[in-house]
């Protein structure tokens, strides 16, 4: 390789690089007004009818930023996501940390459904979150479910240690339960 | 804001120093309001003077050192010690040591003396404030042994005139600094920890705090209000902000309480007496009797709370409360029923 | 690398027999750096190192100035706008980062690693490619830090990045996990250069330089390596559990979790008070050296300033929990580093008496040098008693954490140490680079300083006790702080336009500056007894030193050592306490494994911050680099006793 | 004198062979005085049939067997189905689907349960999820009334068995965990008409205290309290509701039920006693009107909701007969209560809590553990009992034969960190990070055999997963109950030793009966169907990696999924035929 090409890989590498980060640590505040997510904008699906439709622009300005995932994990517990869907592993709600989504895992998706709730309990948010708010909750979501980079997912937060965090989800099996706490051993009933 | 302007005004830009006896202020520990603060400036007085006395000693011992007349020495010679000048030199530099030392336990003696006091000081206690920071705001609690007679309201403290209050305070996210320089010193909020500072606030007035510990995006903009008012006047305060916020008088009010019901709004914030009941932001039964907006960004008026809500990202870019976009229409509504909130 | 002469010529040794001319020639062969590139990347030479860690330190200064700047364009106006609270937040943390990390440790240590060889009279500095490894590793650290910062990804939690709000939850992206990582780099360079210092103060003395005649720049930078040694674990352990917290969801700092906040902050103090030490140490070194030269005679008072150096050094570490009254701790506890705090106001004394005293004995020189060691007392005294002042509670727990501090620290560090600094760099330029520097640019840089320093600063005071609180990125217009707001700004722009000054000082006195000759000042110690810049090698025969100013104490040339290679790379080791010829050790030459060593470093930290993974793949360059570095050399000169000769 | 406990004879008439409330009698003894099943005979119990109920989620119901005829409700959609067990293999006689808001499922805490129907006067009642009381005929399945009680957009919901007293259908909310404000209601059987409803938080009026209110304590006096003892409206979204069991006594002419945990479950958010939550109310079952309150848990700490079944017993106390009631209480205190009057004459543990230290007799006060207080940002560790407490609301029985009371239930432990609950309608409102596991010993759940008179437990089997399903009693000196890895069991009620065992196709969470079929042989019948707040991890597919998740029951069972598949099937066993 000539030091030209060599150079030009470098910088290249280095652009991706500034990008990546600049994405990843933007704060912007404003953001838009309650909206609607237009749900013509909104696939559910993953089949698609002729060629497949560009995903809206929100992904990667949101997935792509640090700030706006943060956020979302911010308001994912103040507006009571966590008291449904605890931190990820479910309750009343589905978990959100595996694999499956009823109605579709695109940020869109998850944008749509909180926005238009769901038939089977999930409520609809309509009007009560505007659509920055909106983003930043669907890219945290996508978040647990290691979607997201994972130098944009959180880490852990000064809470309860009851997930690995975010950006160290396991990918492996689960832990036998059952486990007595370590003040209890040695307890006899 | 609704404090007089400084003394020196705006235009006239008198040499700052001149005016150091006259930085009274609603925030400046040069002017304290209550017994904490006074005998800290005490304390900050006796160690002004002491200081600008070694200050002096210093100055006053190089420019002797620098303007005597000295030895001579051609050039690049070298001058060789004398003993005697050395001897006298040692002597100096004895007697130098003895001084620094004497002064500074003058100095450890006062300043534990005061803190002795201040601990003193707070021997009593009437009032029990419980003040919790948040990025980046305040709440203020109110506890009483009959719950309902409980107060919880925002980035605003009252204090009764010449009544020991224990201050409790906590940290929600991370670490705060309460600081009301009238009245004391500050103290930190940490998350985990409970600290506690005592104030007696000694004459009626308005003062300002402020959090004094960097706490992210908007630590310059995280300020309440402490109002000092009579016992009298106190307690009336008191019981005006237990009612819970009154029914919408009129259609128009009717129109703005339903507005914020059915909206964002209520995602976060509360008003007693009406269905909203959220607590992760300033509770607003009472919003209307309160002297500024957002933790000290802007004074209370209709403007600014109207202005406030269309954008509170212009006003304070990062804090949580989100640009909702209520349309204009619906604003004057929303603004109107919010400001009968007395 | 040049041409050997054969088994015999490379037991060669300086000595009568040897012609000065010739024994100069193949020490220049032996000592050289190689030209070019190449000789630049793989140089082990303490000057040429030393050299291009002072400028880089000094970049980092006009960089964290450049910073300051703009904070103060901020602030010049209430409810300004021209930054806002994000990049408000990014250009202080970088400001103390950058001042306290990037600049003020490294560049006295860079003063050290320059000067003190020199200074003790020996050919390079003990583990040269350790040294380079230093250098290396500082650059890559600092460069990554302000390449982040351009690239939006700057530290925003401030220079001491208090837990929480540094931690996961409150610091998202990977802002904090870069600053985190520069104080992993910068700690490695610091304490790579402070074990330098020590085992090169403690064994490479030019022989006759018992303990009782070590210049004071040398005992202060010995005392300060100490401080480094024992103070960055500290914070290199608060960094490391604060990257572990980030990144693999530990639970140091979680108070949820048992973790505490507060031992961050412990943690961080035991670093960070003796930190201001480790910076203005070394500069009261510079500065009695400055006293001793201008005064035209030895410091008066050498033991009571040398047990004031260590006294500093001790007491350092008993007061850190001054920085934490407000945090309500038990009253006993802050009783007791008040107590503490205030005790190191005495050997500050001590020294201060002792210079001024040296001035009054002896016929002051009012020379640039001078004016800044004049300037250095004026303004570090009145910082040094706003910190008695905050060494009392109550006091502290109004100005805590208030402009009032802003103004204390700043009179401590810039008065304390970059005055002195400036009095260095025009007191050892003629020797780093053979020019002096001009003095009529240098009195206008001097006054400049003084006067803006002062004008940015004072107010401060007056703005701290009013209620201003630091690290505000705006402020009401209400409360009245904006005239002495505006004054400060004005003040900054005065410092800028003196530092301006001194580079065009610079600039030209490499140029056109008068030609210095080895000792422009007639000072007396070491350094001054070799030419300006001094030849590779330091000096054509070490030195016997029989004083505590050997070029003052000895009217006619310095007693010399006689018997080291002069074809391999060799050094004289002395005897700890009284410098007695002890061995002969093989100094290393040029090599490219430290600079390899230290991008396996850099990868691996830098990888770091991304997954804990680069640990591990991270390791494998890295124990490259290192097996190379220590490959062993195929003709191994064994250390020898010394023949008296 | 009795020499030892009976249940209360007025709320226990003879067996007739049917089961024809949840709890089998107004005492809620769960005592069936069929005996052609017993220790010798039991080991040849077999299957006689089955049915699948078509719904895979936590069947906690009671089936009720009324003249031949079996009424199985299911959990959400709430269909109700009637069996004809005159014919073999009891086919459909009418299935019933009252047809649910769907939505509903969003608000219901743990699992979309149903503990089962009431049968009165030729009339099946069932809740359903969306908080309506549905009346059905019970011969044709035809619908007669239904009743709207509550909003789901508020959180609430209904989960809990209705039961019948004096021709009024006694039922309340549930949504504690939703900032709900609870009551009870009672409804006119005939026309589904509000006769009268009396909340749990709140002023005098709505709590339906007036003159016959007379309290034991003198911490349950004073006006208002449902007001004074919490923080300025903070009572509005309280909780307290009324989710489980109802019992009745025909000679004092009592109602007694419990109230839920107040809301959120937080403490700090609501400094006072949080009257009156966490405690037991004793009613006129006409008027409401409350007689005596007991609150077990004043500004409960743990989510120790006070809903468990009352068991109502008369029997000699220190010489004295007394009518008591038997509460196993979720803080491990097995109280026995003066129902008369409301005193507490015992409160022992029959669990090793850690989280209270005692209840004085005198006071009635419960002390609690200053060093598992849970705090803001603070995890508490190793607290015990745990939130779903020593025993959730998975009802005991009573034998008169051996005096013994049956309780199964949970041993676990938790770690507990409170934090800030913020209030939006319709959403949760708890304000706590909850990671359960097991308790002392490692088995995370107990059958105990208590006998009240003795204040002494009698024997006791350890059970490896939580015991979520209720148990039975039976004349043949058996106890059945069930596992949460579907195992289901008869032990000797006088020793515990396991006698019969069968493996059924999901955990179960089920309450088992006993009836005399037409054919009058005595069956034993249990739903099986894992699910719940213990078995949310199954039903819901919920994911271990998050220990809080199902408010941190999950981390308890996180093995559950390898040990039990989802399912919804009645089992009904008999003796083989003699032929």
């Amino acid at each position: 390789m000539s030091s030209l090409s060599r150079n030009a890989v470098s910088l290249a590498l280095l652009g991706v690089l500034l990008l990546a980060a600049c994405e990843r640590e933007e704060r912007s505040y404003r953001g838009e007004p309650v909206g609607e997510v237009k749900p013509g904008a909104i696939v559910q699906g993953t089949l698609y009818a002729g060629a497949p439709s560009p995903p809206p622009p929100q992904r990667r300005e949101y997935e792509g930023n640090a700030y706006h995932v943060s956020e979302g994990k911010r308001l994912f517990e103040w507006f009571n996501c966590s008291g449904c869907h605890a931190h990820g592993g479910g309750d009343i709600g589905p978990p959100l940390m595996d694999e499956v989504w009823i109605y579709g895992g695109e940020l869109e998706n998850i944008a749509a459904t909180i926005v238009e709730g769901r038939p089977n309990g999930m409520p609809s948010f309509r009007n009560k979150i505007p659509d920055q708010q909106l983003w930043q909750i669907a890219a945290y979501v996508r978040s647990m479910q290691r979607e997201v980079r994972k130098d944009v997912a959180p880490g852990r937060d000064d809470h309860m240690a009851v997930t690995p965090g975010e950006q160290n989800q396991p990918v492996t099996p689960p832990k036998p339960g059952g486990v007595a706490s370590p003040s209890s051993e040695g307890r006899g009933p | 804001m609704r404090w007089p302007p400084a003394p020196w005004g705006r235009k006239g830009r008198v040499l700052p120093i001149l005016v150091l006896a006259a930085c009274s202020g609603p925030q400046s520990m040069l002017d304290p309001a209550g017994g904490q603060a006074a005998r800290i400036g005490v304390m900050g007085w006796i160690l002004l003077a002491g200081c600008a006395f070694v200050y002096a000693v210093v100055l006053l011992w190089l420019l002797w050192a620098l303007a005597r007349r000295h030895r001579w020495v051609e050039p690049g010679g070298v001058l060789p010690p004398q003993a005697g000048v050395e001897r006298r030199l040692t002597n100096g530099l004895v007697a130098w040591v003895v001084g620094t030392v004497l002064i500074l336990f003058a100095f450890v003696a006062a300043s534990y003396a005061v803190d002795k006091s201040l601990t003193h000081l707070a021997n009593r206690e009437e009032v029990v404030v419980e003040v919790e920071g948040k990025q980046w705001w305040w709440t203020v609690r109110y506890p009483d042994d009959d719950p309902s007679r409980s107060i919880t309201t925002a980035n605003e403290i009252h204090l009764p005139v010449g009544v020991p209050v224990r201050v409790k305070l906590k940290a929600a996210d991370v670490i705060h600094s309460l600081w009301i320089p009238n009245l004391h010193g500050k103290m930190d909020l940490i998350p985990g920890r409970d600290n506690e500072l005592f104030l007696t606030a000694d004459r009626e007035g308005i003062f300002r705090g402020q959090c004094a510990e960097f706490c992210g995006l908007q630590h310059a903009h995280m300020a309440l209000d402490v109002i000092v008012h009579s016992r009298a006047a106190f307690d009336a305060w008191k019981e005006a902000q237990l009612a819970p916020a009154p029914a919408p008088a009129d259609e128009a009010l009717a129109r703005g309480q339903a507005l914020f019901l059915t909206s964002a709004c209520t995602m976060c914030h509360g008003i007693r007496g009406t269905p909203a009941s959220a607590s992760v932001a300033p509770d607003l039964t009472h919003l209307a009797s309160r002297r500024s907006i957002a933790a000290g960004a802007l004074p209370y008026n209709r403007g600014n709370l109207a202005g406030w809500i269309a954008d509170p990202q212009r006003i304070k870019p990062g804090n949580h409360m989100p640009l909702v976009g209520v349309p204009p229409s619906d604003l004057q509504a929303l603004v109107a029923y919010l400001d009968s909130l007395k | 690398m040049g041409p050997r002469d054969g088994v015999s010529s490379s037991e060669l040794r300086d000595g009568p027999s040897l012609g000065e001319e010739d024994t100069m020639r193949r020490l220049e062969r032996t000592w050289g750096t190689p030209p070019g590139l190449w000789g630049w990347l793989t140089t082990v030479d303490h000057k040429r190192i030393g050299r291009r860690y002072i400028a880089t330190g000094f970049v980092f200064f006009l960089v964290g100035g450049v910073l300051a700047l703009l904070m103060r364009l901020q602030l010049a106006q209430p409810e300004n706008t021209l930054v806002g609270p994000d990049r408000y937040n990014q250009l202080f943390s970088m400001h103390g980062t950058t001042m306290m990390f990037l600049f003020a440790v490294p560049i006295m240590e860079a003063m050290a690693v320059y000067l003190v060889p020199l200074m003790v009279g020996t050919r390079n500095i003990a583990f040269p490619r350790l040294n380079a490894f230093s250098y290396w590793v500082y650059l890559f650290g600092g460069v990554m830090i302000v390449v982040a910062f351009l690239m939006n990804t700057g530290p925003e939690t401030g220079w001491f990045s208090y837990v929480p709000l540094a931690g996961p939850e409150y610091s998202p992206g990977k802002r904090t996990d870069f600053w985190a990582q520069m104080i992993t780099f910068t700690e490695v360079a610091a304490l790579a250069v402070a074990v330098e210092i020590i085992v090169t103060v403690f064994k490479m003395r030019a022989p006759g330089m018992g303990l009782n005649r070590v210049p004071l720049f040398v005992w202060s930078m010995l005392v300060t390596s100490f401080m480094v040694i024992f103070a960055m674990p500290a914070v290199m352990l608060a960094s490391s559990f604060l990257i572990m917290d980030r990144l693999v969801s530990t639970q140091f700092f979680n108070p949820a979790e048992g973790g505490d906040p507060l031992l961050w902050q412990h943690l961080f103090w035991f670093f960070g008070h003796p930190e201001v030490y480790i910076i203005f140490l070394p500069a009261l070194g510079m500065v009695s050296s400055i006293v001793a030269a201008m005064a035209r005679r030895p410091v008066f008072g050498h033991v009571p300033m040398v047990l004031a150096l260590v006294a500093t050094a001790f007491l350092g570490f008993g007061l850190w929990v001054h920085h934490m009254f407000a945090t309500g701790l038990p009253h006993l506890a802050s009783g007791y580093f008040t107590a503490a705090s205030m005790m190191i106001a005495i050997p500050s004394g001590i020294q201060i008496f002792c210079w001024i005293a040296t001035l009054w004995d002896g016929r002051p020189q009012w020379t640039v040098p001078l004016l800044f060691v004049v300037g250095f007392v004026v303004i570090f005294v009145l910082g040094g008693l706003t910190g008695v002042m905050q060494a009392s509670v109550p006091f502290d727990l109004q100005v805590h954490d208030s402009y009032f501090v802003v103004a204390h620290f700043h009179y401590v560090l810039i008065g304390g140490a970059v005055f002195p600094l400036f009095g260095a760099f025009y007191f050892w330029f003629p020797k780093i680079t053979g020019r002096m520097l001009g003095e009529r640019l240098g009195r206008w840089n001097f006054w400049l300083f003084f006067i803006g320093f002062n004008v940015a600063f004072f107010p401060m005071h007056l703005l701290g006790m009013m209620g201003m609180p630091r690290r505000v990125y705006t402020y009401p217009a209400e409360l009245g702080w904006a005239d002495l707001n505006l004054t400060a700004t004005l003040g900054a722009l005065l410092v800028a336009a003196s530092v301006a000054l001194f580079l065009v000082n610079v600039l030209v006195s490499l140029r056109a500056g008068r030609i210095a000759g080895p000792n422009p000042w007639n000072a007396g110690t070491l350094e001054w007894a070799t030419a300006s810049p001094p030849p590779s090698y330091n000096f054509a025969h070490i030195p016997v030193v029989e004083g505590l100013e050997p070029l003052w104490d000895k009217a006619g040339p310095l007693g010399m050592v006689h018997g080291l290679r002069v074809e391999e790379r060799e050094v004289l080791l002395t005897t700890v306490l009284d410098a007695h010829p002890d061995l002969r050790e093989p100094s290393p030459r040029s090599t490219i494994w430290p600079l390899l060593s230290a991008l396996a470093v850099t990868v691996l930290f830098i990888g770091s911050i991304f997954t804990p993974w680069a640990l591990v793949w991270g390791a494998v360059p890295l124990a490259v680099g290192l097996v190379g570095w220590f490959w062993p050399k195929r003709r191994h000169v064994p250390p020898e006793p010394v023949v008296e000769s | 004198m009795p020499a030892r406990a009976i249940a209360a004879p007025a709320a226990s008439p003879p067996d007739d062979g049917n089961w024809v409330m949840a709890a089998k009698n107004y005492a809620s003894t769960r005592y069936s005085e069929l005996d052609e099943i017993d220790t010798n005979t039991v080991r040849d119990l077999q299957v006689s049939f089955t049915f699948s109920t078509g719904v895979v989620r936590g069947h906690e119901a009671a089936p009720l067997v009324v003249n031949g005829t079996m009424y199985v409700v299911t959990p959400y959609p709430n269909k109700l189905y009637a069996l004809d067990l005159t014919k073999p293999g009891a086919p459909t006689k009418w299935t019933f689907e009252p047809r649910p808001a769907a939505s509903a499922q969003g608000v219901a805490c743990c699992d979309y349960v149903n503990r089962g129907p009431a049968f009165a006067d030729g009339r099946i009642f069932i809740n359903t999820l969306d908080a309506q009381t549905i009346a059905v005929d019970a011969e044709t399945g035809r619908e007669l009334w239904r009743t709207k009680l509550g909003d789901i957009n508020k959180g609430e919901t209904m989960t809990m068995a209705p039961l019948v007293v004096k021709g009024k259908v006694l039922v309340g909310n549930a949504g504690g965990e939703f900032g709900v404000r609870g009551w009870i209601t009672a409804l006119d059987a005939e026309t589904g008409k509000i006769v009268w409803r009396a909340y749990n938080t709140g002023p005098d009026t709505d709590v339906l205290i007036g003159d016959d209110y007379k309290p034991f304590y003198d911490k349950e006096k004073g006006k208002d309290l449902g007001v004074s003892t919490w923080p300025p409206n903070a009572w509005e979204i309280g909780g307290g509701t009324v989710w489980g069991w109802i019992s009745y006594d025909p000679e004092l002419d009592l109602i007694y039920h419990g109230t839920g945990n107040p809301g959120p479950w937080n403490p700090e958010q609501r400094p006072g006693d949080n009257k009156w939550t966490g405690g037991i109310f004793a009613r006129n079952p006409d008027t409401g009107q409350a007689r005596w309150f007991y609150q077990a848990v004043p500004h409960d700490l743990y989510d120790y909701d006070g809903i468990n079944e009352l068991i109502l017993l008369d029997m000699p106390w220190q010489g004295q007969p007394r009518k008591v009631l038997i509460r196993p209480e979720r803080n491990g205190y097995l109280y026995v209560i003066d129902r008369s009057s409301g005193e507490v004459l015992a409160a022992d543990p029959y669990f090793p809590a850690n989280s209270t230290k005692g209840v004085d007799l005198k006071t009635g006060l419960i002390e609690y553990n200053e060093e598992k207080h849970p705090r803001v940002g603070k995890v508490v560790r190793d607290i015990c009992p745990t939130a779903p407490g020593a025993k959730d609301w998975n009802p005991s029985a009573f034998s008169p034969k051996t005096g013994i009371v049956y309780i199964p239930h949970n041993n676990l432990c938790m770690d507990w960190e409170s934090v800030e609950a913020n209030y939006i309608a319709g959403t949760p409102y708890v304000g706590a990070n909850v990671k359960m596991y097991a308790g002392p010993g490692g088995n995370r759940g107990t059958f105990t055999a208590w006998d009240p008179g003795q204040r002494r437990k009698v024997w006791e089997l350890k059970e490896d997963l939580p015991l979520w399903s209720g148990a039975l009693a039976t004349a043949g000196d058996l106890v059945f109950y069930g596992t949460m890895d579907g195992w289901f069991k008869a032990v000797n009620a006088g020793s515990g030793e396991l006698l019969w065992r069968f493996k059924t196709g999901s955990g179960i969470i089920g309450q088992p009966i006993s009836y005399r079929g037409p054919d009058g042989r005595q069956y034993i019948a249990i739903l099986s169907g894992v699910g719940g707040w213990a078995g949310a991890i199954v039903a819901g597919d919920l994911d271990p990696h998050d220990a809080s998740a199902a408010k941190g029951f999950v981390n308890a069972v996180s093995d559950l999924p390898q040990r039990t598949t989802k399912g919804g099937m009645l089992y009904v066993f008999a003796l083989p035929q003699r032929r």
